[in-house]
């Protein structure tokens, strides 16, 4: 009335002028992700997957392909199937994570990360080679048993394969038939 | 001595500022003043029927994120009811407050939006957005710390939600409650009664409330106009028959009745969000269900909730396969829109875009 | 406060009083009129004191290829009830049903959007377009046999 | 032949450039080589050169100030990319306006639409002649400076007009509908306003404005300042009477369809706009350069009280949503007419019966003024307020008037 809510409303935007901003500049400064986040490069434990493709059926788009092929190596040890392509179309990805509830053996995992920025749409793909050597900052995104660990991803710590599942899957050798090993990290524990 | 004048059309959007999306009005006017009014749709058309159809039942949770996504939380609990009511299940009691307790976190979040934009329409220069916006980040944070997402959360599943809340979310929605008070305040401040903006809204395409009905109108455009009915009242699905909240209903319809209701269902938001956090107890949030859900052969259901933007109901028919045989989604942005020439014709340019903002439409809703 | 559900049977009986030959059959949640008699159906409801659906929910249109259903969800604001009115439409070719707009205007754009992806006409609309798709396309895509 | 001349040598006789020491430096230096009117020539285009760099380096300033401010009213941060605190926001801009395709749309009047910039810029500098930048500084101190303020601000009007019809697109015509209804109804409060202003330092001339003001003319006459700077804010296209460009209805108004650098310079224009009718602000009702030391610290004085200018625009731009355009005409001729006239009709009778045998007035007498102006202010400003407030209610209980279907009041409640 009279212009006096006027005056009331100068007096607000007066008294945020000296209030801290609540913007983050974003390069240099980050807002805490939370742990569940769920992000892109995905992480995958291959010692971990036998390769059922659940992630697959159960993807609401379809964009994950696996091919796998019978192991020649030792077929004896439970070992039947090795992976050849476990191929994840990021671009159409929508990240809402139902691959991750499908997965029976906790071997995938939703990322933390979220800046994916390529200049073809082929690079978006990412490839079994890529999702091997990945560095594993697994979200804790429908994984209760990484919650309880006081585990943050992002936080520096790579978990490694024993860490992450909801017991110990004695039946997961350390090295899988098949398996090129070759950027496997996580051999701070001594082989079973 | 009268001026002759020369009608013209104005195609306003789809790519308009404050169309809200990809709106477009075909608009013929006299002046300034509104003569003629077609509204054209299906910018943003994706056909989520049809892709709903192709989807399991969980899947399809997915999909609900982008009708309004402004407002996904009501979104997965709608759908989430209708595939429960499909199946005969009922989720447990903690997972039915989770439910609640997210779904108006989501409703004042979704209330903010509506409320900044209705005001930055009438030409506040951004002020009163960035405010909102400031509240509606810690919600939209509160989500990401819940369920992983800040827009598309896909929380809700069909017998619960996904997974419990995380010991740290309780005491950062409590700060979050105790700072949105004060945030509150300074926004009522600033709007509430400002001259300006009771000038601009004030009497300006009032709804009468017989139109309103006759237009299938729902939701606070309703309330607007006077007529007390919500869905959370009527017909209390989850846990809101547990908790106490009122209504807020305008007098006249205008624009100024349905900001004022935005603002107001907002506290009453907070109040049934603060009783939820006093009454949630520990327990399972979700029933053990098979990943793949099927329910009987020609059972049919209608799940409906009072979403931020109005009564958002998803049909759902089964043809005893994995997923919905048809999935009719009731949008209330879409039926809200009948009332587009209603509000805008005889008006003046101005108005028509603040007219168009307090509908508060969605245009993932609208198109799906 | 509650709301009531308005069986297909009392549905039934009252229409049958006010406008004959329209009901098909009945059950207790739902009473299925002819496809044609829907803007009298609308309007005997509409008005009708004791039924009172003055409110407009939803209309559904389900393909299920030997026919088109249509169901119209609807509401009693003052009496708290709510009822629903399903009919059925046969054909592919061209499908119709009378249209209900006259008695609920909330049913313009259901009605526009049910002809423009489920292709069942409604005789009588205003402004019988598509509306979420251009003009000129081919086919309605909710139909099954939409590929 | 020589043309060295002293300060009040043959030179100072035309009024222009009167009395500017760098004028007569730069023309003593270049005359010992060149004739007097290629020398006369010189001096007045550095001098001319200068100003122009000074206003719309200015305008930068003020473009990246009020971003800046904006951004912190709106509790955000603002441009800070580039340069400390973001400085060199405007440089970045305007870098990426002029590499930008300048497009002139198909069926557009070109050479008019070419031109409205160059108007718009023009009609900036042209303002900044008369301003009195320190003491005995100016380009030039007309004796009609405040005429001659008026005059070009109203080029403005026909810039945009010219704007809007050239455009040809439909936007730009409602936004240069809007201006020109705008502009050419606030010029009159506006200039009835300075009337008053005039009346009590009994000059038009700038410089003997802020030589007047023994009390700043913000306390002696409130009401024309109130009238001023809301007629300025309708004349600058600024909140609440931004109807002209408002970017929610009518996408950009008169500019929708500019681009590249003549997009720069309307924007160059709009805050150097900003920036001239600040320091006029500064001028005529705060006393421009007076201040402690005012024959060194001149400028200063003047650049602080030009900042005061420049943060009420922003400060108001942050606060309020826009009138409508009926609304804002409302606001002219039933709020602000009426005020104006009060005003200088108080000052005519005030000047009449306080003035001494010379007819000039004391410091005394003009704090006299102040307390009657004053009062009368606040009891105008509340009793028109109240006016415009009450039409605003009867429209708005017509409108539930012929609702058929009116209810009662039925606020919250319902268990």
């Amino acid at each position: 009335m009279y212009g006096l809510e006027m005056v009331k409303g100068l007096a607000v935007t007066l008294s945020n002028l000296m209030r801290k901003p609540f913007t983050t500049s974003y390069p240099e400064q980050r807002i805490r992700q939370h742990p569940r986040f769920r992000g892109e490069e995905f992480t995958w434990y291959e010692e971990r997957c036998t390769g059922c493709a659940s992630c697959a059926k159960y993807c609401p788009l379809g964009i994950i392909k696996i091919v796998t092929a019978p192991s020649e190596t030792a077929p004896l040890q439970g070992d039947k199937y090795r992976l050849e392509t476990f191929d994840i179309e990021l671009q159409r990805c929508m990240f809402c994570g139902l691959c991750v509830e499908a997965c029976p053996y906790d071997a995938l995992f939703m990322g933390s990360g979220f800046e994916e920025g390529q200049y073809k749409r082929t690079d978006l793909v990412i490839t079994i080679d890529r999702l091997r050597q990945a560095e594993k900052n697994p979200s804790t995104w429908f994984r209760p048993q990484l919650e309880g660990m006081d585990y943050r991803p992002g936080a520096g710590r790579p978990l490694g394969w024993r860490e992450v599942g909801r017991e110990n899957w004695r039946w997961h050798q350390h090295e899988k038939a098949g398996m090129r090993l070759a950027g496997n990290r996580d051999d701070n524990v001594s082989s079973a | 001595m009268t001026i002759r004048t020369e009608p013209m059309t104005v195609n306003v959007g789809p790519q308009h500022p404050s169309t809200h999306g990809v709106f477009r009005v075909r608009i013929t006017f006299d002046g300034e003043d509104i003569v003629e009014v077609e509204p054209v749709l299906g910018y943003l058309h994706r056909g989520s029927e049809k892709l709903a159809e192709e989807r399991n039942y969980v899947q399809v949770v997915t999909l609900t994120d982008r009708l309004d996504y402004t407002s996904s939380m009501i979104n997965n609990q709608a759908y989430c009811l209708a595939v429960e009511q499909l199946l005969g299940i009922e989720p447990p009691p903690r997972g039915k407050y989770l439910r609640t307790l997210t779904a108006e976190l989501q409703r004042i979040a979704s209330h903010l939006i509506a409320v900044g934009f209705f005001v930055q329409e009438l030409g506040a220069f951004g002020t009163p957005l960035m405010y909102t916006f400031r509240s509606r980040e810690r919600i939209l944070d509160l989500f990401e710390m819940l369920c992983g997402a800040r827009i598309t959360v896909s929380y809700s599943r069909p017998g619960g939600v996904f997974a419990d809340a995380p010991p740290d979310f309780w005491p950062a929605l409590d700060q979050f409650l105790s700072d949105f008070e004060g945030e509150l305040e300074e926004l009522e401040n600033l709007l509430l009664s400002n001259e300006i903006l009771m000038v601009r809204t004030r009497g300006v395409s009032p709804l009468p409330p017989d139109v309103a009905i006759n237009c299938s109108v729902s939701g606070p455009v309703l309330r607007a106009s006077g007529i007390n009915w919500d869905w959370r009242k009527v017909a209390p699905y989850d846990a809101y028959d547990q908790v106490a909240f009122d209504i807020p209903l305008g007098e006249n319809g205008d624009n100024y009745d349905r900001f004022w209701v935005r603002m107001q269902e907002v506290r009453q938001s907070l109040r049934i969000v603060r009783q939820c956090v006093a009454q949630i107890e520990p327990g399972p949030v979700r029933l053990e269900l098979p990943m793949v859900l099927r329910a009987a052969p020609g059972a049919e259901a209608y799940g409906r909730v009072e979403a931020s933007k109005g009564e958002l109901g998803f049909f759902l028919v089964s043809d005893g396969g994995v997923s919905p045989y048809r999935c009719k989604i009731r949008s209330p942005s879409l039926i809200n829109l009948t009332i587009t020439e209603h509000l805008l014709l005889g008006w003046k340019l101005a108005d028509m875009i603040v007219s168009l903002g307090s509908v508060d439409i969605n245009m993932g809703e609208v198109d799906r | 406060m509650t709301l009531n559900v308005v069986s297909g049977e009392t549905l039934a009986q009252r229409l049958r009083e006010v406008v004959p030959n329209s009901v098909v059959e009945w059950n207790d949640a739902a009473v299925w009129v002819e496809p044609n008699s829907l803007g009298s159906v609308a309007s005997a409801l509409h008005d009708d004191d004791e039924i009172d659906f003055k409110y407009l929910n939803a209309i559904s249109a389900i393909d299920f290829v030997e026919h088109f259903e249509l169901v119209y969800h609807l509401t009693s604001i003052a009496k708290r009830q709510t009822g629903v009115v399903r009919s059925r439409v046969y054909g592919r070719e061209e499908p119709a049903a009378a249209s209900v707009v006259g008695v609920w205007k909330g049913a313009d754009f259901q009605e526009r959007e049910i002809w423009d992806l489920m292709g069942v006409r409604f005789t009588g609309h205003p402004n019988m377009k598509r509306i979420m798709l251009w003009e000129g396309f081919d086919g309605h895509p909710l139909r099954k046999d939409f590929l | 032949m020589r043309c060295v001349t002293n300060a009040d040598g043959m030179l100072s006789a035309d009024g222009v450039l009167g009395g500017n020491p760098l004028f007569y430096f730069i023309y003593n230096a270049v005359g010992h080589v060149a004739p007097c009117w290629l020398s006369y020539l010189i001096a007045g285009l550095v001098i001319m050169l200068i100003l122009i760099n000074a206003v719309l380096l200015g305008a930068a300033i003020v473009s990246w100030g009020e971003r800046r401010l904006l951004g912190r009213f709106q509790n955000r941060v603002g441009p800070n990319r580039w340069g400390p605190f973001g400085a060199f926001q405007p440089i970045a801009d305007l870098a990426k306006l002029i590499t930008k395709e300048d497009i002139i749309p198909y069926g557009a009047d070109r050479l008019a639409f070419t031109a409205v910039p160059v108007i718009m810029v023009a009609a900036v500098l042209l303002g900044t002649a008369v301003l009195p930048f320190a003491k005995d500084v100016a380009l030039v101190d007309l004796n009609v400076g405040v005429l001659f303020v008026l005059a070009v601000s109203s080029l403005t009007s026909i810039a945009i007009f010219t704007a809007g019809w050239a455009s040809n697109n439909r936007y730009a015509l409602f936004g240069a509908g809007r201006a020109v209804a705008v502009l050419l109804s606030y010029e009159v409060p506006v200039v009835l306003s300075l009337l008053g202003v005039v009346l009590v330092a009994g000059s038009m001339s700038l410089g003997d404005i802020v030589a007047a003001q023994a009390v700043p003319f913000f306390l002696v006459q409130p009401l024309a300042f109130f009238v001023f700077i809301a007629g300025m804010s309708a004349e600058l296209n600024r909140t609440p009477f931004d109807v002209a460009e408002a970017e929610s209805e009518i996408i950009a108004g008169y500019h929708t369809e500019y681009s590249g650098i003549k997009f720069a310079l309307i924007q160059a224009a709009e805050f150097g706009g900003v920036l001239v009718v600040s320091g006029l602000i500064a001028t005529l009702f705060l006393a421009g350069w007076a201040g402690p030391l005012a024959d060194w610290l001149g400028w200063l004085w003047f650049l602080i009280k030009t900042f005061i200018g420049i943060f009420l625009f922003v400060w108001i731009r942050s606060t309020y949503p826009r009138l409508r355009l009926d609304q804002i005409m409302a606001v002219c001729w039933k709020f602000l007419m009426p005020l104006s006239i009060i005003n200088l009709a108080a000052v005519v009778l005030e000047v009449f019966f306080l003035r001494d045998a010379n007819g000039s007035l004391s410091t005394a007498d003009l704090w006299i003024m102040a307390a009657i102006n004053i009062a009368l202010a606040g009891g105008s400003i509340l009793f028109f307020g109240r006016f415009i407030r009450e039409k605003v209610r009867t429209d708005a209980h017509t409108a539930i008037a012929t609702n058929p279907v009116a209810r009662g009041a039925s606020t919250i409640g319902m268990g």
